[in-house]
């Protein structure tokens, strides 16, 4: 009835690797980084002062009243018994309702600029897939995508449309000041003028399900020749060893979430195991599977890898919990992204 | 409870077949305990047109999105039953307005004939919408043994909406209408089954003489509640039936 | 509706004047007479033909427009009639009244969202139907 | 003293103490089937307080699981579930029923001059439907537990494989139990006022508990539709909230926050009458604009029902609704400045008691200035874009929630604590008690709001590294807060024992409530009261009441 509480200390449950941390300003904000800070802090730092003033005069007024006029004796009467004073209330009625409608006016054309997307913008755009508990970028005119990591280029407009197979997700920069909620079944577009070199974190912000926190991507931005090389799309197989290698880091972006190397238990089945090493070759274990409602037992091989990876529901391992929970479907993984990891799995095996 | 030196009023019966009511001994006066309550059940009834309201407002909007699907889907229920089970509510409401005016003027008989004739109002209707759901059941588009029989991610389909004769096929997400047929129909179904539990309540009361000129109070209230079931069903008989 | 009458009630509390809605008002005698409710049942009946009668025909968008004034109407009947809602007191009939106004502060922003969400799509983001494959919206443009 | 009001020692000399509606009856059936408002408030008043404890549990356990940047103690689906039943707990259970319910169903019929409530079988029926909602949420635990948060978004509620039905039925009961709660004080309020007591006469808790109340009949059934539909969907897929099927989620958040924005007023709105009621008995001086203050209390109740959208400003609303709603929600912000600015005037230049009550009112005043102030910086529509769905917005809302209408539930707690039951608690444990839960507070808040604008994104399991620094402060001030809380809780128990007796009028208050015997009597007052005087009038106070023990 009660799945496992208590964190396993083997499992670490963070985001590995991630963007290093903005510097912070002196009010405590992140720097400027892209355009829409414009549109975001100079209203913040309005409202911020605003705020700063009223509290101010509430707290002098109370400290100073309650300094002043404290009740010396327990029969002490007030010192005014004034019950209301008009002009009075109707400044305080009026005075903020004009700030609040600056405020709005402000806001409101902020809002205007950051959504309304640019044609430099849309001719830029990216595709943001968000699935429990991942991101897929597919870049524009480029056909591999890249995983929880993207590259844009620095001083471009980028738009980025974003689609959820799910549940609700958020695309949320916080040094881009956007967020925009991923609704299943429809587009949502974000766009930004990112201005800097570096590396940032994209967040989900809206509460997606168990690992929610851990939907974490790495933005790196980064300049247009750095960009024209596609660093994406650096995949290294040259020998077994090296795919192992960039096997290796596909699974820390992508498949860490759910499946574990080392056996602990966790949404999806351990990766332990899979094959064994008999002299120079590699075994795949006999595993129970079920495929269109039978139970039936398989030999672990490449292709029933590769189906697995794309085809997750195909097949599904006839063991508690695994025979209920969904793995999401990732066929836009290449064969040669596919074959880098059963060499990591391999290269498992190859460790023991 | 005791209560030391309260006087309670008691509003004598208007003859030898009916009794007395106390009135509660919080209130000052038979009108303040008549207000408090009265007050109160309208506030009740606008919770209701609220509660309703949600799936009003879920209708209208997938009558924007989907217009086909609701054109279709509403081709699909038989007006003539929807209107009959309207004149049955309305003429039920009727004889419901009655049995409060008669039990205001302290006619226990005919009171007592009229909540009948209500009660026999609310049993047809019932089983019009029987018959009704029947058809749903027959043709596919409400499944009722399989209504808990989940979604199969897979294959798309959904348990309870076979649609056999193919009707909704060309339109989108055709299981939509009939789903919003079922759970507003449904509601409002086992509104008219509390109503008609009220409706008996009210009758054994009657019986008992214990409602007359000088206390009517629950015949009324039982009478708009079961006017407020009409007053659903009014707006429900055309959106499901006539205008898709 | 001024026809009504109420002669025929043989009320303890039977006071002379009718100023509905007065707050120490008893508010709770009237007693309408059968007539009126009988000619109410017989209206709603005619209402019922009618409604059905006019979806025979198709107005287009004013099919919606006119099943749900016909509807009002009929309710209306019910609320002041069946419910006496004409001879309540004020506050009951704020109460009541307003849960419907409240009711159409749900409708009117809830649609209004949705009707100017198209809107919203067709002026600054690019309108990809989510059944087809992602297509790059510069080749959407083209077309 | 000029006043027409029941004079205080009305009952006769004799040696045994004077029956009150403590010591009126005895037994467990003349507590479980009490009509009595008073009663019920007291059950109510244990039961919140419960509620509130456990959900002071799941947040310090949330707290301490964030110590560090990987969690320190759950799984992600264990943590997932306790904040959600955190804020469940915290919102369902606690704050929407806590004041209504306990002091309400106290204070209220005493300020109105009535007997009892208008309903007073639908009064126990809305308190053991209060219980069975919460009985359900807890079988939901036991059933599983539930992870979707407190607000069920779909269509993640509709997939997860936990017991949302149960929880979603547990809501709809407590949903009924505020709307019966809500009639019933609207009726009394209308019909049983005492004669002489017109609308202008009322105290402003009753205004405020009125105002509550017609969001609370009004607004509430369309969360109980809301979680009927999302019931629905689970049993038999209707496909309305659920995308695969047609259906549209942001509706979902439209008829969720249709209800749950004037539910924060609904918690929020009985804060502010008790907080109006305090300023003004602990300076001894009528309340600082006074009709200002009762049409405010109205106005934000009518404005709350036109602002929903604000907490849907990034899920894919249109720019329309956008626009309305950020207008409409700046105009929220003007009663509410008012009411602040009222409380301070009323202050100043009063005779102003640093009394335990005055003491949590004044933590208020300045809490909830900031919490106020902060939600003006979420109003606005790009910085919300920023700033939607971080820590920020949890700070802002902690600071309305538990810095507001905790502290105001407490300090009238404090305030009616002499009045329930006749004693008086430890003042300086009390004083002490009040600057933990201060200092706690802030110190958990305020590092929130920092992490927030530099975007750590809420209902996070784990983090990135460089928040830990704030997520320390946040959790040594939960701390501080949480043996604030405990010591409040051990001396108002303690209160209970010792049994010292409070006086006859604690605090010297001139509204009805305080014009009856203490503890009251079964009915209220020994004679029916007739008011006429204009409401506040300190020069009526009668100060040989103010020493006069309870015997």
């Amino acid at each position: 009835m009660f799945a496992q509480l208590i964190q396993d200390p083997a499992k670490i449950n963070y985001v590995e690797n991630p963007a290093k941390p903005p510097e912070i300003d002196a009010w405590g904000q992140l720097p400027k980084l892209a355009s829409t800070f414009d549109h975001v802090d100079g209203l913040f730092y309005f409202t911020y002062i605003v705020c700063i003033f009223f509290f101010v005069v509430i707290l002098g007024a109370l400290l100073f009243s309650v300094v002043k006029y404290r009740r010396k004796t327990w029969d002490q009467p007030a010192a005014s018994n004034v019950t209301h004073n008009t002009p009075l209330e109707v400044v305080w009625t009026i005075v903020p309702l004009i700030i609040v409608m600056i405020m709005f006016a402000w806001g409101f054309k902020g809002c205007m600029d950051m959504t309304v997307v640019p044609e430099a913008a849309s001719r830029n755009t990216y595709k943001a897939t968000a699935k429990q508990w991942n991101w897929t970028f597919t870049y524009p005119n480029h056909a591999t995508p890249s995983f929880n990591e993207v590259w844009i280029e620095v001083n471009k407009p980028v738009q980025f449309l974003c689609e959820s197979t799910d549940v609700l997700h958020a695309f949320f920069i916080p040094v881009m000041r956007v967020k925009r909620d991923i609704v299943p079944g429809r587009f949502q577009s974000v766009w930004f003028h990112p201005i800097e070199i570096g590396e940032f974190h994209l967040f989900c912000a809206e509460y997606c399900g168990d690992d929610h926190s851990r939907m974490y991507a790495k933005v790196h931005v980064v300049s247009a020749e750095e960009f024209a090389t596609a660093p994406w799309d650096k995949w290294d197989d040259t020998t077994p060893a090296l795919a192992a290698k960039s096997g290796e880091s596909l699974y820390k972006n992508l498949c860490q979430t759910c499946h574990s190397v080392n056996g602990t238990p966790a949404v999806g089945p351990t990766w332990k195991g899979l094959f064994t090493k008999q002299g120079d070759t590699f075994v795949g274990r006999q595993r129970e599977v079920i495929e269109g409602g039978a139970k039936k037992t398989i030999t672990v091989d490449e292709a029933y890898i590769t189906e697995s990876v794309r085809k997750p529901d195909q097949k599904k391992v006839a063991e508690s919990p695994y025979d209920k929970n969904n793995m999401t479907a990732f066929p836009d993984l290449d064969e040669r992204r596919i074959k880098g990891l059963i060499e990591y799995m391999k290269s498992l095996a190859a460790a023991q | 409870m005791s209560h030391d030196g309260h006087h309670s009023i008691v509003i004598p019966a208007p003859g030898p077949e009916f009794v007395p009511h106390t009135v509660a001994h919080h209130f000052d006066s038979p009108v303040q305990e008549f207000q408090s309550m009265k007050l109160g059940f309208w506030l009740f009834l606008a919770t209701e047109i609220l509660l309703f309201g949600g799936l009003f407002a879920a209708y209208f909007y997938f009558h924007e999105a989907f217009p086909e699907t609701f054109r279709v889907g509403g081709a699909q229920l038989d007006w003539r039953l929807g209107a009959v089970n309207t004149t049955v509510l309305l003429v039920s409401s009727w004889t419901m307005a009655m049995g409060v005016r008669c039990a205001q003027t302290s006619q226990k008989q005919k009171t007592l004939m009229f909540c009948a004739l209500t009660l026999v109002g609310a049993v047809a209707f019932m089983v019009i919408k029987f018959f009704e759901y029947k058809a749903k059941n027959d043709h596919g588009l409400v499944v009722f043994s399989e209504l808990f029989s989940g979604y199969n991610e897979a294959t798309g389909q959904l348990a309870w909406f076979k649609d056999y004769d193919g009707v909704m096929a060309n339109v989108p997400h055709g299981h939509m209408f009939f789903a919003i047929y079922l759970t507003m129909t449904a509601i409002h179904g086992l509104h008219v089954v509390i109503g008609a539990g009220l409706i008996i309540w009210i009758m054994k009361g009657t019986a008992k003489g214990r409602f007359h000129a000088g206390y009517y109070l629950p015949v009324d209230l039982v009478g708009l509640y079961w006017h407020l079931v009409d007053l659903i069903w009014i707006f429900l008989f055309p959106l499901l039936y006539l205008v898709p | 509706m001024s026809a009504h009458t109420h002669n025929d009630h043989g009320h303890a509390h039977a006071d002379a004047g009718h100023d509905h809605g007065g707050g120490l008002q008893m508010g709770h005698h009237h007693v309408s007479s059968a007539a009126m409710f009988f000619n109410v049942l017989a209206i709603l009946l005619v209402l019922t033909i009618v409604t059905v009668a006019v979806s025979r025909f198709d107005f287009g968008g004013a099919n919606m427009l006119i099943a749900m004034g016909i509807a009002s109407v009929k309710a209306s009947l019910v609320i002041a009639i069946f419910m006496h809602m004409k001879w309540d007191t004020a506050i009951n009939k704020i109460v009541f009244l307003s849960s419907f106004l409240f009711l159409s502060l749900l409708f009117i922003f809830t649609l209004a969202d949705q009707a100017t969400r198209r809107v919203d799509h067709e002026m600054h983001t690019t309108r990809t139907p989510v059944d087809k494959q992602w297509v790059h919206p510069s080749t959407l443009e083209k077309h | 003293m000029s006043t027409n009001v029941p004079v205080i020692d009305a009952h006769p000399t004799i040696s045994e103490p004077p029956k009150n509606y403590l010591n009126c009856s005895r037994g467990f059936m003349s507590w479980a089937g009490t009509l009595d408002h008073k009663r019920i408030g007291i059950m109510y008043l244990i039961g919140v307080s419960a509620a509130f404890l456990a959900g002071g549990v799941f947040a310090l356990l949330v707290r301490l699981h964030l110590w560090e940047p990987h969690g320190m103690l759950f799984t992600n689906e264990t943590y997932n579930q306790i904040f959600t039943l955190h804020g469940a707990f915290m919102v369902f259970i606690f704050v929407i029923p806590a004041i209504p319910g306990s002091l309400g169903n106290m204070v209220l019929p005493l300020m109105l001059g009535a007997k009892d409530v208008a309903l007073p079988r639908l009064n126990l029926l809305s308190f053991y439907l209060w219980c069975g909602g919460t009985l359900l949420a807890t079988l939901a635990i036991v059933l599983g537990g539930f992870d979707t948060g407190w607000t069920f978004y779909a269509p993640y509620s509709l997939y997860t494989d936990q017991a949302v039905v149960s929880i979603g039925l547990g809501i709809f009961l407590l949903g009924f139990s505020s709307i019966f709660t809500g009639l019933n004080f609207i009726v009394t309020t209308h019909k049983l006022r005492a004669p002489g007591l017109t609308w202008f006469r009322m105290p402003l808790f009753v205004w405020a508990i009125y105002a509550t109340a017609i969001l609370q009949v009004l607004a509430t059934p369309v969360l109980g539709i809301t979680v009927l539909l999302v019931a629905f969907e689970r049993l038999y897929n209707i496909g309305i909230f659920d995308p695969r099927l047609g259906g549209d989620p942001v509706l979902f958040e439209h008829f969720f926050w249709f209800y749950s924005h004037p539910a924060v007023y609904i918690m929020v709105l009985p804060a502010f009458g008790i907080i109006s009621e305090l300023v003004t008995v602990h300076s001894r001086k009528p309340l600082f604009g006074y009709k200002l203050m009762a049409f405010s209390a109205l106005a934000i109740a009518i404005i709350s029902f036109l602002v929903w959208g604000h907490h849907m400003f990034t899920s894919g609303q249109s720019t329309f609704a956008m626009f309305a709603f950020s207008f409409l929600t700046f105009f929220v912000a003007i009663p509410t400045a008012i009411k602040e600015f009222s409380w301070v005037a009323t202050i100043w230049k009063g005779s102003i008691a640093l009394n335990s009550p005055m003491l949590y009112t004044l933590a208020f005043l300045i809490i909830f200035a900031i919490g106020g102030l902060t939600g003006v910086i979420l109003g606005a529509l790009n910085v919300d874009l920023h700033l939607h769905d971080t820590y920020f917005v949890v700070a802002h809302f902690h600071y309305v929630m538990m810095g507001s209408i905790a502290l105001a539930f407490f300090a009238g707690l404090h305030h009616w604590w002499p009045k329930m039951f006749g004693i008086m608690y430890d003042e300086t444990l009390a004083k002490i008690a009040c600057a933990l839960i201060f200092i706690g507070f802030n110190a958990t808040f305020i590092p929130q709001f920092i992490m927030g604008s530099q975007g750590m994104p809420r209902r996070y399991a784990t983090y990135v590294p460089e928040f830990e620094g704030y997520h320390h402060a946040s959790t040594i001030g939960a701390v501080i807060l949480g043996s604030g809380v405990a010591l409040m809780v051990y001396y108002l128990l303690a209160s209970l024992l010792i049994r010292k007796p409070a006086m006859q009028n604690q605090w010297g208050g001139v509204t009805l409530d305080w014009l009856t015997p203490t503890p009251p009597p079964l009915e209220n007052f020994a004679t029916p009261p007739s008011v006429t005087t204009e409401v506040y009038d300190y020069s009526t106070l009668d100060y040989e009441s103010l020493r006069t023990p309870v015997r």
